[in-house]
């Protein structure tokens, strides 16, 4: 639909409040905008500002909204709670944004050993309901406390979990119930705790992207909540920290659930806001996960054992639950932390190594803005990530006074950049996705012929390309 | 679209009234003053006239010299022009010399339209609208609720409130009168730090009667005001009942029921 | 009449300007991130809507002062958005928990003054509010003139010591405030207040001109209404000479504490829960007998939130209580907001549901029945809710200050 | 000065208004007392019976009958009643304090250059004075007022709201129907259209009780409580002008000169001060109950019984009080 005009829009909105009531559709000019934006730094440009708001309360008013933006060609963008870091899945062209804010039913089934939720269900609550029943919900990403479960599992992500742990939220999903970008509904997996042998749609749609289909509900197994038990390691150097990871990994330590670090500026900063002592160094804080307190922190000491041959300055177990809440929330305050402050603009990458090359991969984060004309004029720039999962997240902070324009070109350096190391090192982004803006990467990562597949794929499920266009075109 | 608008500042009554010694006045000294309600309407619908259709917002006013603050509240609502017709004490007014000196006010102005309110706070008479109208020979529309500028004519479409909850709708020749209605477009406010600055800068003209008025020639009031009252209520042939709620509902009940009402 | 078109139009005009900058400048701070939403009674109590939540509206703002397109019904659209805001603050709190915090509400009430500099603002049920703030100095529409009323009823049933400001000097001044002033179910407050100020003998006084603090103005983005309340304000202070200043309501007392000129610093300024809460530790106040009632606390944000007094009213009541108070699912800054805040008084917020009636049940789930608060518009707001989800004789909503009164008074049965 | 009064008459519906009558029966009085006739015009089209009936009451009824007199329009009405007013030379000329006579009143006074008065609620001869009382503030207080001496006089009367009130014929029947043709051609007026009152989902003017609400009722919750007294008396709820206007009730559930007039057998007035508007449409109910905190409103004058106090605390009182007693 070319040129849509207040006319069409009013037109549109009357059709969708025919679909979930007046009360929960709105064509507020403002509403439309904060549908539109998310925690991805960029100002929206006037044609990306969606046409209309709608929350559907259930599959059968999606599939009404689906089959109508299908009639009328318009795109159809589904928003959770909008916290990509990447601005991957951030609607670039106007069209209807289908919020799950009211989807939120969630639904414990101790019997048949899983639990049930709707995609607008913050993961934090889900963890929490779950965590009262002592149970365990496997999805950990830093915006937990307002990121929805739809999203989650759309993208796959795990957030800050290590994933040879306890692998990724997709090994937990049992099934997914599915609108089609055709209108279809359909249900995939099982009500058992067996998994399909062979084909299994349900891995299809955890973890693509949200171009697919629109996920409706997740069934998740139901995991007992793990006893906790936490240690801390503080380096004089990033080269040695890394080593130390790898040794953890040679050695065969059993894989924390969380495996943090620092280096030296952030953690001044972090651990300075949240009252605690400098640690003087590259630090590395882990959580180690076991059905019993012993079980726990052997695990812990095992790891402690291994990062100490790395020579560490210290090496201890964190007893204080209380003291570990602060640590974990210090690496969690620096981005937001020089951002409320300053206004300046927070940048992260998302760079994975390979486990050989890990320390390799360090050095090169470090120097992350080498040789970058505009990044390396960033005064401000840290090192941090999870490096469990062999992840870091080189940042940097651009200036409030720079011009739009130039935050652009910095942050589509850094983009290079990021594909660059992940191509050396012969990984991919763990947490962010595949496609938006990472679309040429996944090109060069994996050659056309994928990508070839994955057009294909979403051609023939979606032809009208309705849902969610342009995360599979990729943009800038 | 050329738009006067005449407004008038009116006393808000919060507390019993005094009548004067002179029995023939009311002592408004510790009574605030503020922009009659009625012409707070009329001022809101010329300016939103003017921002549809463009052209510019004149307020006037008769009335002393402490009533400038509504021509800096009508300025700083967005009318770009204030006129103040200063009445002095010895001026015998009444409603009829207030509309023909704003007749001959307005006269010396090009106009497409004028508005007042329907009438005033204090004396609720709606007499002056449709007076000035009349001496200015141009039609007029009371009680006005909606108005529409009707493309190409020089006509615009009104629609008046009538009695027992009828409208009328009626087609008006510009240049025109109207006498605006209250609860159509809420007006909006002129915050103090508004009107402060618009008392700083904005400039309002002073006509005295003598401007309008050739010599010899006089505007004689036709109303004599000769004596105020307090309200004396038609006797009263109400029950009050008295006590805690719960008696006074009883004895209610009690009274309906044998009544046979309930 | 440019600058009704756009929010933005009319660059002669500096203020406008200013405000504008203060608003880009604190949102350019705020990631977006949303996490301010999950705390905000408005997101909770309404459809859920994004600018029904703190960031939404920073968005709000921010997008319509840099496209500058916003007239005609947008305009209302921008001024519904912004004026439902109840200014509890939870955002706030929630926001620096990742970091120094992003002063949301400043931003909102920034953009109030901006709405109703250009004529947007405020909502149409306040403007009669205001109008009485000018002219009789409070917002009720009451006369000025009949502001002492319920002081003169009630030195009709009690002799009273307190001395009349600026005519007598005292050492302590009791601001009572418009709520209490006009409102007979608060005048019940501000009596409490006075009966305990008279049982500790202390040398009080009220001023014979009272006007408001200036707290509703400013939260209808009123702001040079409040800067001429609180300059005859301030100056009735000074030249009162008094050391202490008591308020009742937390609104007035975090205008003096908060919003206020410097000046201010150099006298005391106390809500009564923190005074009473010090007599009671120095034992110039001795209660006689105790509640029996099971009470539970209610934080007002504008005391709590805003300013961080919890304790002081709890140790009130845990002086005056056989069996301690319990508290709600939600409390100190996790407390729920009555809904009153900010200005919403004076209109009908979209409320799904009724935040007042969310707080009656929590108060209900943990077996309260006497819900204790130490605000005038909590105390109506939760009364109200006690009514409208039909559970008068279930649970009754008392100040603090009328228990404390009730507990020190003498009387023969305990 | 003549001693003839003219009567402007308005009808609807075609029905002759309550005020028509009252200013006949008032005049009446007046004409009595100093000895002067009461004449009276009806103006519109196909409205000759009315124009016989009314004729009964008074010395004698022009009905002025053209086809653009059908509706009102002050430019028509004053066209027609300028030759008549010359023809009959009346020193008082009387209009009903109503949307017709506040629209017409000042055109015609003005055009005939006479003294103008709105509004009047009493009025005598003093001399060839005329001297009146009307409302200040609101009817906080009243006025008496003297016009200056002249050969004619022009008021409006405000209506009571009782209607049709004690009126002995005057015997001889004088009808005269004039039918000017006026010729609209050039009228800078025109009428398009009447628009009927909106359809509600309940018509107050059928309910046998009806709670009316003013200023008092300012928000949705008090709203909310009268209602459930309304449903307890098996009731309906109507409300004054300023309420409509702030848009708690619909527009259909007002009561008053712009509004509905009303005559259940109970009207209860709660919050309601009673300004002349409102209570010209619930006078003529039977039974007028009124609950107000403040005892020198106006309502209380009217009302058969009064409760002075606020309304949040009685009525829901009154409401258990009516379920206990079913």
């Amino acid at each position: 639909m070319k040129g849509v005009g207040d006319a069409d829009i009013s037109k549109m909105t009357a059709v969708l409040e025919g679909i979930a009531g007046k009360d929960f559709v709105s064509a507020n000019f403002f509403e439309r905008i904060k549908n539109t934006v998310d925690v991805y730094p960029f100002e929206l440009r006037k044609d990306q500002i969606c046409y209309a708001v709608i929350m559907p309360s259930s599959k059968e008013e999606i599939r009404e909204v689906i089959l109508y933006a299908n009639e009328i060609k318009v795109p159809v963008f589904i928003r959770g709670s909008g916290t990509h870091l990447g601005g991957n899945y951030r609607p670039h062209v106007s069209g209807i944004v289908i919020n799950t804010h009211r989807m939120t039913k969630l639904e414990v089934s101790e019997e048949y050993g899983f639990f049930e939720c709707e995609p607008g269900c913050v993961a934090g609550h889900v963890r929490d309901a779950l965590l009262e029943l002592g149970y365990f919900l496997p999805e950990a990403p830093g915006s937990i406390q307002v990121a929805s479960m739809g999203g989650l599992i759309s993208g796959n992500t795990s957030g800050h979990i290590v994933d040879p742990s306890i692998g990724k939220p997709g090994d937990y999903v049992l099934a997914v119930e599915v609108v089609l970008p055709n209108g279809e509904i359909i249900e995939t997996g099982t009500k058992g705790l067996r998994r399909p042998a062979g084909t299994d749609l349900t891995k299809l749609f955890v973890g693509s992207d949200g171009f697919l289909g629109v996920i409706t509900k997740i069934r998740m197994r139901l995991l007992k909540a793990p006893v906790r038990a936490h240690g801390l390691a503080v380096y004089s150097d990033l080269s040695s920290l890394a080593r130390g990871v790898q040794r953890m990994y040679q050695d065969g330590c059993p894989p924390p659930l969380f495996m943090e670090f620092l280096d030296g500026p952030s953690a001044e900063i972090g651990f300075g806001l949240k009252g605690l002592e400098p640690p003087g160094g590259p630090v590395v804080m882990f959580e180690s996960i076991s059905s019993s307190e012993k079980g726990a922190s052997g695990k812990v000491k095992q790891i402690m054992r291994s990062l100490k041959k790395e020579k560490a300055i210290e090496v201890y177990p964190v007893e204080d639950i209380d003291k570990w809440r602060r640590l974990w929330a210090a690496r969690s305050v620096i981005g937001s932390n020089l951002m409320q402050q300053e206004g300046n603009l927070i940048s992260t990458a998302e760079v994975v190594s390979n486990l050989k090359d890990l320390v390799e991969c360090m050095d090169d984060c470090q120097n992350f803005s080498r040789g970058l004309p505009l990044t390396s004029q960033l005064d401000m720039s840290f090192l941090f990530g999870h490096i469990g999962a062999l992840t870091f997240h080189p940042a940097s902070f651009i200036p409030r006074n720079w011009t739009d324009d130039l935050k652009r070109k910095v942050i589509d350096e850094r983009f290079q950049r990021e594909g660059e190391l992940n191509l050396k090192y012969g990984t991919c982004g763990g947490e962010w996705g595949q496609f938006g803006r990472r679309k040429d990467f996944f090109i060069k990562r994996y050659g056309e012929a994928s990508y070839e597949i994955v057009k294909g794929l979403k051609k023939t499920m979606d032809p009208n390309n309705i849902l969610n266009p342009g995360i599979l075109e990729g943009y800038r | 679209m050329e738009i006067i608008v005449c407004v008038r500042q009116t006393a808000v009554v919060r507390e019993e009234l005094e009548v004067a010694s002179d029995g023939r006045s009311v002592d408004l000294s510790r009574v605030n003053q503020h922009l009659n309600e009625w012409d707070s309407y009329a001022l809101e619908e010329a300016l939103l006239l003017v921002q549809e259709n463009g052209g510019s917002v004149t307020v006037v006013s008769l009335g002393p010299e402490n009533a400038e603050p509504v021509l800096f509240h009508g300025l700083a609502a967005g009318a770009q022009d204030a006129l103040h017709i200063v009445s002095v004490v010895q001026d015998d007014i009444d409603n009829w010399v207030v509309a023909n000196m704003l007749s001959r006010e307005i006269k010396k102005h090009p106009f497409d339209l004028v508005l007042t309110g329907v009438q005033a706070e204090d004396d609720g008479c709606g007499e002056v609208g449709a007076t000035i109208a009349t001496l200015l020979g141009i039609p007029h529309a009371s009680m006005v609720v909606a108005v529409e500028c009707e493309e190409g004519q020089n006509t615009l479409k009104v629609e008046r409130e009538l009695d027992e909850g009828y409208h009328d709708v009626l087609r008006i020749s510009l240049p025109a009168l109207l006498t605006i209605q209250t609860g159509t477009r809420q007006p909006r406010y002129v915050s103090s730090m508004r009107l402060k600055r618009f008392k700083k800068k904005a400039k309002i003209t002073k006509i005295g009667f003598e401007d309008l008025v050739s010599v010899g020639e006089t505007v004689a009031p036709r109303t004599e005001l000769i004596h105020i009252d307090s309200y004396q209520p038609e006797t009263r042939n109400v029950e009050i009942l008295e006590g805690s709620p719960e008696q006074t509902v009883g004895q209610l009940l009690d009274r309906l029921y044998s009544k046979g009402v309930l | 009449m440019s600058e009704n078109h756009s929010v933005r139009k009319n660059s002669e005009d500096q203020y406008a300007h200013e405000l504008e900058d203060k608003i880009v400048d604190i949102v350019r701070r705020c990631r977006n991130c949303n996490y301010c939403s999950m705390v905000c009674p408005l997101f909770e109590s309404t459809r859920g809507f994004q600018v029904q939540s703190p960031s939404g509206i920073l968005q709000a703002l921010s997008y319509a002062i840099k496209l500058g397109e916003v007239d005609g019904g947008m305009q209302t659209d921008l001024r519904d958005i912004v004026y439902a805001c109840t200014t509890c603050g939870s955002c706030v709190l929630k926001c620096k928990s990742s970091g120094p915090g992003v002063p949301l509400v400043d931003a909102i009430e920034a953009g109030r003054e901006l709405l109703v500099e250009r004529m947007v603002g405020p909502m149409p049920e306040q403007i009669e509010a205001l109008e009485s703030l000018e002219q009789e100095g409070n917002p009720y529409g009451e006369p000025a003139s009949t502001r002492l009323n319920w002081l003169r009823e009630f030195e009709k049933k009690q002799k009273l010591t307190y001395k009349s400001i600026p005519a007598q000097k005292a050492e302590i001044l009791l601001y009572v405030g418009c709520t209490p002033s006009y409102n007979e179910r608060i005048s019940e407050t501000a009596i409490a207040v006075m009966k305990l100020l008279e049982a500790m003998g202390a040398d009080y006084g009220i001023l014979r001109d009272e006007q408001c603090c200036g707290c509703t103005a400013k939260r209808m983005g009123e702001e040079g209404l409040f800067e001429e309340l609180s300059n005859k304000n301030f100056e009735a202070f000074r030249d009162s000479g008094v050391q202490r200043i008591i308020t009742i309501s937390p609104h007035c007392y975090n205008t003096f504490v908060n919003e206020y000129q410097e000046d201010m610093k150099e006298i005391t300024i106390q809500h009564y829960t923190q005074f009473f809460a010090e007599a009671l530790a120095q034992k110039s106040l001795i209660p006689k007998h105790k509640i029996k009632n099971t009470v539970t606390y209610h934080d007002p944000c504008y005391l709590g939130k805003k300013n961080q007094v919890y304790e002081p009213p709890r140790q009130i009541l845990n002086s005056i209580t056989e069996k301690s108070p319990v508290e709600m699912a939600r409390h100190h800054d996790d407390s729920l907001c009555c809904g009153g805040g900010g200005g919403r008084m004076w209109f009908e917020p979209e409320e799904t549901e009724r935040l007042s009636e969310t707080r009656i049940n929590q108060a209900l789930a943990v077996g309260a029945n006497i819900i204790a608060t130490a605000c005038p518009w909590c105390h109506i707001q939760l009364e109200d809710a006690v009514k409208t989800s039909g559970n008068e004789g279930k649970v009754e909503v008392i100040d603090v200050a009328e228990l404390l009164a009730e507990a020190v008074a003498e009387r023969e049965d305990g | 000065m003549t001693n003839r009064i003219l009567v402007i008459g308005e009808h609807g519906n075609n029905v002759i208004r309550d005020v028509t009558w009252e200013m006949v029966a008032q005049m009446g009085q007046i004409a009595d007392k100093f000895d002067m006739d009461v004449q009276a015009t009806i103006l519109g089209h196909d409205c000759e019976e009315m124009g016989q009936t009314l004729s009964e009451y008074v010395e004698h009824l022009y009905y002025i009958s053209d086809v653009n007199l059908s509706n009102y329009t002050w430019e028509c009405y004053l066209h027609a009643l300028t030759p008549l007013i010359d023809k009959v030379d009346p020193s008082l000329i009387v209009l009903g304090h109503t949307a017709m006579g506040v629209d017409l009143g000042p055109r015609l006074a003005a055009t005939l250059d006479c003294s103008y008065l709105a509004d009047c609620i009493d009025f005598t001869f003093d001399g060839d004075d005329l001297v009146v009382t009307r409302e200040l503030f609101g009817g906080k207080l009243l006025s008496k007022l003297k016009v200056a001496r002249s050969n004619r006089y022009c008021i409006t009367m405000r209506p009571s709201g009782m209607g049709e009130t004690e009126t002995d014929k005057r015997s001889v029947n004088n009808f005269t129907e004039i039918t000017p043709a006026l010729d609209t051609e050039g009228f800078m007026t025109q009428f398009l259209d009447l628009l009927a009152p909106p359809e509600g989902d309940v018509d107050i003017t059928k309910a046998e009780i009806v709670i009316g609400v003013g200023r008092g009722v300012s928000d949705k919750d008090k709203v909310k409580v009268v209602q459930t007294l309304a449903d307890a008396v098996g009731g309906v709820m109507a409300a004054t002008r300023p309420v409509i206007d702030s848009g708690l009730l619909p527009k259909e559930r007002q009561v008053g000169q712009s509004g509905k007039t009303v005559k259940p057998k109970i009207y209860i007035a709660c919050g309601i001060s009673g300004s002349s508007q409102h209570i010209i449409g619930m006078k003529k109910s039977e039974t007028i109950v009124a609950i107000n905190s403040d005892p020198k409103a106006p309502i209380f004058n009217i009302a058969h019984f009064g409760i002075i106090g606020d309304l949040n605390e009685i009525v829901p009182v009154l409401t258990s009080g009516i379920q206990s007693r079913k």
